[in-house]
């Protein structure tokens, strides 16, 4: 039965595939979404670093002790990177959604939707690495107050990393323990 | 080579809408990050006024989470209490 | 072998457009995380002003809001009220 | 067993593009946002222009709001008196 | 059994092209947050220039409108005066 | 039953195309709003140099201006002018 | 009963990359502005200096368009001179 | 009746992969505009040393220049010299 | 007449996202830029402090490259070692 | 008749992977525009330590660099010498 209903046509083309290539290839896809995530470190460490160079230009005295903040806030800006290359390595070298049973196109799209939902890691990676950068600013320029600093910095940068953990989560329940092929 | 059903491809659109919701929560993470970074500074220019400093900034913090909060809702309502299914 | 139906497409479509309607939340995430940085700021430097510095700050991150409501209000319309397949 | 019909795939688009239109909400966001940042940090610096600066802070908000109403109309058209299906 | 037509194509691609067209009003709504931020300001430090600083930044956030409102248009011109389905 | 054609396709996708295009307006939105801020500040501070700096602020919004009116033509030839379905 | 062909394919995909070429025209957008916006700043600062603040800002929005003009350009070949349609 | 071939395919994703790389062209003019901004700003201030800012200006924009050039290089590679249709 | 099999299924949807994951070089772009900037700011201030300036500033960079290095890998992971085509 | 093979998707992708993976010359372009500014602004101002901030803003601009390089790498990879195709 010849179909001339496009939309038809492409998705009876996609399932004509064996199941796990178009997982497989969703996997791919998804990855390399998780990974634009990258952004926000980039950015926010990035501004630490300039903060850091600044703060030695300013008190070269205290520039050790600034960078030593830099190094700290800027791990702490790593976080969302990390978390996202974890979802992009999981997608490629320990796929759990292959061997999952229920409709492919289901299965494809919670891949696709995992890395979607990692890109929220922009927001927490430039947040985060701003607070690290004027916490090394004013490290810089008040060495003794380092540990209120540095408390108010850590305090807030856990905040911003809220939106990061949902994505995660959000990302993981989608991958290993998906409710909507449930709902099949 | 299993058919695809209506059911299915709503299903699968909703694993990416949820997705996509969450995108939201680059928001937030900016701007919570940005507070935390003028806290540190004041907190560093203004000891004394530190527990102000810290109160503001949360209660702040706490109004920029709304939308990513907005965002992680919509995708759990598609993930674990999808409407659109019943309406098939 | 359930085909799909065009109910089925728009469904699937409302999933996808209720997800892209949440990304406007980054808006108010940076804005109001901009606010609450400034509205930190300014308490530390005029403590005796704190009062009228959180209710500007609160008043304009209200303000910052809406189009992260608005938003909101199409993914629930879309998911819960969908006046799309009442058209078919 | 309906299958797929232009107008069911008119309205699935119509869906995926109110939700684009309202990501036009990022803007305001982000600038109002920075508005209420700006009038907090004035309001404490100068108590006593509080409301010459929380009004012009309003009146800026409300033209930088124009560019979200015009996403969200442009959505609830797509909704609510979609125009495209009566031209099929 | 109705299936999709060439017009019913064209039409979709048009829902979808006007909710792209009003992601434009990002610009707008940050440029313009950004000039009620800073008349804010101004208008806090010299209130004896209110008038001159209100209407500069009026005037140059209508200009910084124009994008916003050509990405209206062209989304008002394919809902409503659609030209591409009269060349099918 | 008229089936999709190649022409429909190609008027399909130049509806997104047009849509794409509007997109370049943000740049010149945020761009000439924060020119508008900067002027409202500049004539605040120094406002016997109005002139000369609404000026200077309009001559380079209308340098900004110009990517934004290009996204606007090459919308405007997808739309009324389309020189691709000639090719067909 | 005309079947989609290779030619109309081509021609449709350089619609879309037509219109993804001109969103390019963001960075000159914000750019230029920020110039434009400087320049307003420095002549009210320097109205001495006026010629050669308004020759700097020029000099360098003139340096800023450039990858505008190449997405325009992209644009145009694939819209007025399709170098694509020849390999077919 | 000629059916789509591979050949139409490519060729059709290359139209779309031209126009991709070329959004690369927001950094280069959101860059410069930001060293315009500067340049026009020191000018301003040191008319003494004009021609040593705008030396450096214009060096920097040209480092800055670089990967919106590459964007163009790839876009017209795909359009005028395929290397992929040769691969088929 | 070779049909499309699975195996060049995952390998087409590699190179996408192959090429997606790349996009995370903005940040690293962003930022290190940023750092360029204020490492020659500050060198300009304390010529004699430079080499601990360029030191910072370097390490800091170099913090900044990982995740851009995080998206390379993946892309060559995709590209030149796929361990998707093996799951088949 | 020759169909659409493996062979020839995949490519497609490739094109669109290469184009995908230029959009990493945002960030570079941003950034080192972002460096210009600032070293323009510096030789400005301490003239005399023109050398140490031109070498500083160049140095920090390689760095700034990587990122661009390796999405030109990834979309050379794609278009020259595509390891994928090999793997059909
Ligand atoms: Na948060
Ligand atoms: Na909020
Ligand atoms: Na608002
Ligand atoms: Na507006
Ligand atoms: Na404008
Ligand atoms: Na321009
Ligand atoms: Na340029
Ligand atoms: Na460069
Ligand atoms: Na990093
Ligand atoms: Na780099």
């Amino acid at each position: 039965m010849e179909n001339t209903n496009f939309i038809m046509q492409f998705l009876e083309w996609l399932m004509s595939f064996d199941r796990k290539a178009v997982i497989l290839a969703a996997s791919a896809i998804g990855a390399g979404l998780a990974m634009i995530a990258g952004i926000g470190p980039g950015v926010g460490q990035g501004y630490a670093a300039g903060k850091g160079a600044e703060a030695v230009s300013y008190n070269p005295k205290s520039g050790r002790q600034a960078t030593t903040v830099m190094l700290l806030g800027a791990a702490v800006a790593e976080t969302s990177g990390i978390l996202s290359l974890v979802i992009a390595l999981i997608l490629l070298f320990a796929n759990p959604l292959v061997n999952l049973s229920g409709a492919a196109i289901v299965v494809s799209a919670s891949a696709i939707g995992a890395g979607l939902s990692m890109i929220a890691g922009i927001g927490p990676g430039i947040g985060q690495g701003y607070a690290a950068g004027k916490g090394t600013e004013m490290v810089g320029k008040r060495p003794r107050l380092q540990s209120s600093i540095i408390r108010t910095m850590f305090l807030g940068q856990a905040v911003a990393q809220t939106t990061g953990i949902y994505a995660m989560i959000i990302a993981l329940v989608l991958m290993f323990a998906n409710p909507l092929i449930r709902l099949l | 080579m299993e058919p695809i059903t209506g059911r299915a491809l709503v299903l699968a659109a909703s694993a990416i809408g949820a997705g996509l919701a969450m995108i939201a929560g680059i928001g937030p993470g900016i701007g919570q990050g940005y507070a935390a970074g003028k806290g540190a500074e004041g907190v560093g220019r203004q000891p004394e006024a530190q527990g102000d400093i810290v109160r503001t900034m949360l209660l702040g913090a706490a109004v920029a989470e709304t939308t990513g909060i907005y965002g992680l809702i919509v995708a759990l309502i598609l993930l674990f209490a999808n409407p659109l299914i019943r309406l098939l």
